[in-house]
């Protein structure tokens, strides 16, 4: 019961974005993805989304091999997006947002919109403002909470803290763990790496596309000398 | 500054050497059906021009770029009747009679982008059809109109091109001057007002940009060289029927414009190219226009699918690949 | 200087900012609050992309509110965005090259600028890199050299660190920390990192529902309880 | 077996004769009818000896209802493939747009279907068929004369030399008689035809003249159906809605009750040339080929050609100038499917035909209500003075 | 865009009363109340097309410029059909079925491939299917007068002086129902929610785990279905010409700039106020000749109207 990335590569014209990637992610665990800008992290999501397509390599979701089947079936099987940039239905009212993205199952709505609610009480009082005229760090709510909607067993987030206040992170630290502790595999991107390692079992440092580090989370907080060399290269 | 201006490019060079090569040879490839065709073809590329520069530049789409040439082509025919002028004299306040227009046109598009604008446009397309329909062209007659049946009077061409010819000729070394209008502006100021407000409209007010005056401006270009190929047009064939001035025929040129490559100057040759070249070469190999239209059609699917940079696109990515090749780089 | 006055926004039914005042003297200052609190709505007063229904935004005494939106550039206001907005078909010196294009001056005193600004942010190697071939961080980067071009009175960064790691964090702080040595500018800067404001703001303005609920230096404004509890969480902050 | 030419039964051999002839076919409507028939006859000419063993090569050209393509045509078949005549020619917008082209090269274009007043008020073309005016002339004379007509609404085309044009020549014929007349204008794209209607029934006439292509008037008739306006007025049209399609088409309804003037001999007429037709369409055409008054006129065209062409001296067949001059001489030729004689003449507008037959729509076809008659109009006078002078009457 | 305001509901009727009152006032009813009539008629085909169109962009976000076309193939399989002897019901079925296969067949094969181009480049590519199909149109059926009747046609009732047939008053109807149901579909089911969704961010929508063919095969689904019945209205109260049925579409999306592309009420009454307005015009003697100028001059104006006080935004997506 896990998701397994392997060998995982991405390429875009004769450029490799991503080579050779391989990460696990378990159910109750988070992994945190770390890497400077533009190595590649966002891309990683996008291809295990089933945006981008992959030039080689497979994904399984509990052993059933989950590449190429398209977002959407990604979705279904239990795997949900968080793409970079709070990306929302620009023209659709909150609530329209988060029922659209909760249709995938036929139980519960209610149930669902409530606890999405409740974890972004920002958003019940914006529940028929168009979700383009929010504010950027309320769309980003909106995006989690869509992600949410589904119940997803494996979750990946991009940039989660981007945009939002202390306030709301420290909140979403403890979704983050709630969820964790409801057996939701995670898959953590976060500009702050301090925050990411602190929740994290597993840690995997991207630099150039590549995997650079990949182990335990504890011991990359610890030694910074070991984190700056994955990260820098040097 | 100006170094920068003049500086030559690759692409540049290449439009330049084509626009030489069309001047000496085109007018002689094949008769007198080519040398009408290659004439209407070239002044629709001045049109296309248009078109292409507004949504490559602004990302604004112009669905009236057809009907525009028409408003030139009908100032240039009123005055011809109306006053003792030259060709040229006509020629210029058609086309800036057109850019006028354009500017009105520009009024409603301030506020709007993307489909609402092209549709706004549209709808300018589809009044002036009516009323190119309803009043038609001027021929010769009285009145505001200057409609007259049964015959029509002479229509003074150019004193420096009177056969098909030597105007084939004139006409390309106008669309030629059309081409480098564009690309000065392209590498000036306003082209890089103009990339920012494609990007956003705010970031480039932010950043001191007068985004109504560039839009305006830009409106007026693509109005004045809409005009110009009317006028041209209305030359080459010494009277113009509502016919040419569709709607439809808006869409199309606009659609051309897309599939020839709206970025690169050889986009507009090859939309002209595929709006008057090709069902004059389909009609020629004695296609039924009936199947020339499903031809053009699937075609035209076929590109804008295929090609999302246009067929210039492909053409100018070959190019450089072959470039550096020959030069021993890397592709 | 820049002094807001009573500036009020609505949206429809909703008060994005309830007469909001204050006056910014030091030349980095800070503007925090939680998420919808009506920061960026606040810039985009002071920007003129969104009409407020009451007050006046002076800068160095000019009111900025009687002009238009381009012409408040010309005055010597600048901002950044939310998300950086960089021309793709342009290179780095042509994207900010654009910000002094409509004000006059010789071309060549207008080339040296842009090039010393793109020095100052460290991109004069990629001067003629198209912006589609840049990095997160470069395009942040000619964002900001272009806020710096043409002798500017007020920048405005819109959270200038979103998506940047700490390292690149840091680097960014540091830039925006020399630029009043560099060209006597005042500086207002919105982020959601709280180390970075603490750093280098040495004022704060911090909303809360379109609400001033605290004003002054960074360490008493992060210290207020209010704050606290409306922006921070609980306590500990590491200020 | 049709009868051609020399009717030699001989293929011609020699070298050819290039004649042109420019059509339209494209978004508007398809008039390529008089091209086909003229194409079969010179198809038939070819395998009967040609003209004087020469045989015709007929290259057509589609002007797409676009003027430049119209253009291009005449430049084709005129500048490049120098053509001696062009023969059959059916459109709307290829004669005004070339009018001035034929008579700069000196080349005469015998055109058949021909809508606009460029086919008659200028010098090098002259049309086998009548066009709208005379055919409403026509059709409005049988209506003041036979009907009772007093006052006349045109419905015709917002098009300054077809619809407005024509309809003004009624509008003048009426008042010429101490009749009325006026004219409700249409958009050639506008799908609203209702309002032209009512604006004809607000005008306070008692008979409305359809002037209009087939598809047009059939809108009207079906909008005036469902006014139920057909016992208040009397229905009168020229002859584009003289065609078989045209009975079953208005439907029941209006059985009886439309009168339409034929610009050439019905097609039930079955004269000597009538079934000639007929037969070289069956021996020579495309099987779609229509039987249509314009595909008479193109037949008509062509024969009438191929006649001048076989008084000439061979020698000069390929001389532009000598055929010029040979079809400006054609005078008095004559056909069971024309009311009158054919010529051309060097007058510098020319309008052989002005005489018609008129028919009602009945069930399954047309009947004819009146034979060959003259109309009588102002308009005529110089044609007529013409002919006297050509000694044709 | 947000909620309509009332002043934009006011616009068409007041627009409406103005013409009247300025071409109406010194005539007598008989004469007006006619063209009145006339113009609703017309109108209510303007709407009708128009809600076809807003449909489908609601839907998926392709403004479809087939659509006229593919009504038009449907309504002269429907006349070929009824010349070979076919019941008439079976041919209007047919009418429907041939319009609904070929915008299937474009929604599901050829639009997907373009579902990342901005949306102007869809709409554009769309007349590329029309020419194609216009072009096998008019190379099948030769240019010949015809016509198509319903049963409807000799029914009638008089309004405002005018007789209005059958088949007016069910175009009319089936008008209002339309956009009654379509506004509910999309407003209360989950599906409409899923294809307003799939309209706004397709790529986005598939990320949410909308299922998106799905849903675009039921939106082009609906549209065919729609083009199909508006072919045959089109035909029989037009003319059954394939050209002027299908560029009927350019008036139609005049009406559908009426509603911003989105309210359907808005197109109904726009649509309705363009077909009155044009008829209007024929009683000005300077106007008459270019009134069918009226649905874009309307339609220019209204859009002004609506943008008024409208703020920048950010580029990219519209
Ligand atoms: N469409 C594209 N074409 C070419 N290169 C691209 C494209 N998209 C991304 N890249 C490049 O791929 C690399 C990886 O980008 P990615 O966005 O995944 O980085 P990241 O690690 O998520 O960084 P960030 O912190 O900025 O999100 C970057 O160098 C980026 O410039
Ligand atoms: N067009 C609009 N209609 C209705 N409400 C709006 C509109 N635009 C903005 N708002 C609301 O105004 C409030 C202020 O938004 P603003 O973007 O200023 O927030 P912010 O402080 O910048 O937040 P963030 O930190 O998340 O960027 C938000 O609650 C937002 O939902
Ligand atoms: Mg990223
Ligand atoms: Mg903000």
């Amino acid at each position: 019961m896990s998701v397994e990335v392997t060998g995982l590569t991405v390429t875009q014209g004769n450029r490799a974005l991503l080579s050779g990637i391989d990460l696990t992610i378990r159910p109750g665990e988070v992994t945190a993805v770390i890497g400077a800008n533009g190595a590649g992290k966002s891309e990683l999501v996008l291809a295990m989304a089933g945006v981008l397509p992959l030039s080689a390599g497979q994904i399984t979701l509990d052993g059933r091999r989950i590449d190429g089947t398209g977002p959407e079936a990604i979705r279904r099987a239990g795997m949900a997006a968080v793409p970079e940039g709070h990306r929302v239905l620009t023209a659709l009212s909150v609530d329209d947002n988060l029922r659209a993205a909760g249709s995938l199952l036929k139980d519960d709505l209610a149930g669902r919109l409530a606890q999405a609610y409740a974890i972004f009480p920002e958003l019940a009082e914006r529940k028929a403002q168009a979700a383009g005229t929010l504010s950027g760090g309320q769309q980003q709510m909106v995006a989690l909470a869509q992600a949410l909607m589904s119940r997803p067993r494996y979750l990946l987030i991009d940039e989660m803290s981007l945009g939002l206040a202390p306030l709301i992170v420290k909140r979403l630290l403890g979704v983050v763990a709630e969820l964790k502790a409801k057996g939701t595999g995670i898959l953590l991107i976060e500009q702050f790496t301090d925050l990411a390692l602190g929740i994290a079992e597993t840690a995997v440092v991207l630099r150039g596309g590549r995997l650079r580090y990949s182990g335990e989370a504890a011991r990359l907080a610890a030694d910074k000398a070991l984190l700056h060399g994955a990260y820098f290269g040097v | 500054m100006l170094r920068d201006l003049l500086r030559p490019t690759p692409s540049g060079l290449a439009g330049l050497i084509f626009a030489a090569l069309c001047f000496l040879f085109l007018p002689s490839l094949g008769g007198s059906y080519w040398t009408s065709a290659f004439t209407s073809a070239a002044c629709f590329a001045m049109a296309a021009s248009g078109v292409a520069f507004m949504y490559a530049r602004l990302g604004m789409v112009s669905l009236t770029q057809v009907g525009l040439m028409g408003i030139g082509g009908w100032v240039t025919l009123r005055l011809n009747y109306l006053l003792p002028l030259p060709f040229e004299a006509n020629l210029i306040l058609a086309s800036l009679a057109t850019m006028v227009f354009g500017w009105l046109l520009a009024l409603p598009a301030l506020r709007m982008r993307g489909l609402y604008l092209a549709l706004v446009t549209l709808m300018a397309a589809g009044g002036l059809e009516i009323i190119f329909a309803t009043y038609q062209f001027p021929n010769g007659g009285e009145g505001f109109w200057g409609v007259k049946i049964g015959s029509f009077d002479p229509f003074r061409g150019p004193a420096l091109a009177q056969t098909p010819e030597a105007y084939l000729r004139y006409v390309i070394v106008m669309v030629t001057l059309g081409f480098l209008f564009i690309e000065a502006h392209r590498r000036m100021f306003p082209g890089r007002a103009w990339a920012l407000i494609r990007r956003s409209e705010a970031a480039a007010m932010a950043s001191g940009v007068n985004v109504t005056l560039y839009k305006t401006w830009a409106f007026g270009i693509a109005g004045l060289l809409a005009g110009g190929a009317g006028g041209l047009l209305a030359g080459s064939l010494g009277l113009l029927d509502d016919g040419t001035f569709r709607s439809s025929e808006s869409i199309m040129l606009f659609a051309l414009a897309v599939v020839g490559g709206a970025q690169y100057w050889l986009g507009a040759v090859i939309a002209a190219f595929l709006f008057r070249i090709l069902p004059a070469l389909l009609a020629d190999w004695g296609v039924d226009t009936d199947l020339a239209f499903i031809i053009f059609g699937a075609g035209l699917l076929h590109a804008i699918i295929t090609a999302p940079d246009g067929i210039a696109g492909q053409i100018m990515g070959a190019a450089r690949g072959l470039s550096a090749r020959i030069r021993g780089g890397k592709p | 200087m820049i002094e807001v006055q009573d500036v009020t926004v609505r949206f429809g039914g909703v008060v994005a900012l309830n007469a909001i005042s204050a006056r910014f003297t030091t030349p980095v200052a800070g503007i925090i609050g939680p998420n919808g609190a009506g920061k960026t709505t606040l810039m985009n007063v002071v920007s003129g992309f969104v009409s407020r229904s009451g007050g006046r935004v002076l800068m160095d005494g000019t009111d900025l509110l009687a002009l238009a939106p381009h012409r408040r550039s010309k005055a010597g206001l600048r901002r950044s965005f939310q998300k950086e907005q960089i021309a793709d078909d342009l290179t780095v010196f042509e994207n900010v090259l654009v910000q002094i294009d409509s004000i006059g001056g010789t071309w060549s005193a207008k080339r040296d600028e842009v090039r010393r600004m793109l020095a100052v942010v460290g991109l004069e190697r990629q001067a003629d890199t198209p912006g589609a071939r840049l990095s997160g961080f470069e395009r942040r980067l000619t964002d900001v050299a272009r806020c710096l071009v043409g002798a500017p009175k007020l920048i405005m960064f819109d959270e200038p660190a979103g998506g940047l790691s700490v390292a690149e964090t840091e680097r960014l702080g540091e830039l925006i920390l020399s630029i009043h040595g560099l060209t006597g500018t005042q500086t207002l800067v919105i982020d959601h990192d709280v180390e970075l404001i603490a750093r280098i703001c040495a004022e704060t303005l911090v909303l809360d529902f379109g609400r001033r609920i605290a004003f002054g230096p960074t360490a008493e404004v992060l210290a207020d309880p209010k704050v606290k509890a409306a922006y921070l969480g609980t306590a500990e902050v590491e200020a | 077996a049709p009868n051609c030419g020399m009717n030699t039964g001989q293929p011609a051999t020699g070298e050819p004769i290039v004649v042109g002839g420019i059509f339209s076919n494209g978004a508007p409507g398809d008039w390529s009818s008089s091209t086909d028939s003229a194409a079969a006859y010179f198809a038939c000419v070819n395998a009967n000896g040609g003209i004087n063993g020469r045989p015709v090569d007929y290259r057509v050209q589609d002007d797409q209802w676009n003027p430049e393509a119209a253009a291009q045509a005449a430049a084709k078949l005129v500048n490049d493939d120098k053509a001696v005549a062009l023969v059959g020619n059916g459109s709307f917008i290829e004669m005004a747009v070339n009018a001035k082209t034929y008579v700069d090269q000196g080349i005469m274009a015998m055109a058949s279907a021909c809508a606009i007043s460029e086919c008659f008020e200028t010098p090098n073309l002259v049309s086998t068929n009548q066009g709208p005016l005379p055919s409403n002339l026509g059709a409005a004379q049988y209506a003041q004369e036979e009907l009772g007509s007093k006052n006349v609404a045109c419905i015709g085309l917002n098009i300054p030399n077809n619809g407005i044009w024509s309809c003004q020549a009624v509008i003048d014929y009426m008042k010429s008689k101490g009749g009325d007349g006026s004219m409700a204008l249409l958009n050639p794209g506008a799908p609203d035809v209702n309002s032209a209607l009512l604006e004809a029934v607000a005008s306070g006439a008692d008979t409305i003249l359809m002037n209009l292509p087939a598809g047009l008037a059939l809108a009207v008739l079906k909008a005036a159906q469902e006014q139920d306006l057909r016992d208040q007025y009397v229905w009168i049209a020229p002859t584009p809605l003289y065609d078989l399609s045209v009975p079953d088409a208005v439907g029941e309804y209006w059985h009886g009750k439309i009168y339409v003037n034929a610009e050439l001999a019905p097609l039930n007429q079955n004269g000597p040339d009538a079934q000639n037709w007929v037969a070289v369409l069956e021996a020579y055409g495309k099987p779609d080929d229509p039987r249509d008054t314009f595909g008479q006129a193109g037949y008509l065209s062509a024969q009438f050609f191929t006649k001048a062409m076989l008084e000439m001296d061979p020698a000069d067949l390929s001389d532009r100038a000598k055929v010029t001059e040979a079809i400006r001489g054609i005078k008095g030729y004559t056909s069971d499917l024309m009311c009158g004689p054919y010529y051309v003449g060097d007058a510098d507008f020319h309008m052989p035909n002005h005489a018609g037959y008129m028919v009602k729509i009945v069930a399954g076809g047309f009947e004819v209500v009146r034979e060959c008659y003259e109309y009588d109009s102002p308009y005529f006078d110089k044609i007529i003075a013409l002919e006297k002078e050509m000694g044709l009457r | 865009m947000g909620r309509t305001s009332l002043l934009n509901w006011l616009f068409f009727p007041v627009l409406v009363a103005v013409v009247f009152l300025w071409l109406g006032l010194d005539k007598p009813f008989k004469i007006t109340g006619m063209f009145l009539a006339s113009g609703l008629a017309i109108g209510s085909l303007y709407a009708l097309g128009g809600i076809g169109m807003v449909v489908l962009f609601r839907a998926s976000g392709v403004l479809n410029f087939s659509a006229g076309a593919a009504g038009a193939a449907g309504a002269m399989t429907s006349w070929q059909l009824v010349e070979w002897g076919v019941p008439a019901p079976a041919a209007w079925l047919a009418c429907i079925a041939v319009a609904l296969i070929l915008t299937l067949a474009y929604g599901r094969i050829i639009a997907p491939m373009l579902a990342w181009r901005e949306t102007v480049v869809k709409a554009v590519a769309t007349l590329g299917f029309a020419l194609i199909i216009l072009g096998l149109v008019s190379w099948i059926w030769i240019d010949d007068p015809r016509s198509l009747t319903l049963p409807t046609d000799s029914a009638s009732v008089t309004l405002m002086g005018l007789k209005v047939t059958g088949t007016r008053l069910l175009a009319f109807a089936a008008t209002l129902l339309i956009a009654l149901g379509i506004w509910l579909f999309l407003g209360r089911t989950q599906v409409g929610l899923q294809m307003r969704a799939v309209a706004n961010d397709r790529d986005l929508s598939a990320l949410l785990g909308i299922p998106i063919l799905k849903v675009e095969t039921i939106a082009w689904g609906i549209a065919g279905l729609l083009a199909g019945f508006t072919g045959l209205m089109f035909a029989n109260l037009i003319r059954l010409e394939p050209v002027i049925i299908t560029f009927m579409v350019i008036p139609s999306i005049a009406a559908a700039l009426a509603g911003r592309l989105e309210n359907l009420a808005l197109v109904l009454i726009g649509g309705l106020s363009m077909g009155v307005i044009e008829s209007l015009l024929t009683l000005s003697p300077t106007l008459k000749g270019a009134r069918p100028i009226a649905p874009f001059v309307l339609a220019a104006l209204v859009l002004l109207w609506y943008q008024r006080g409208a703020r920048l935004t950010f580029g990219g997506r519209d």
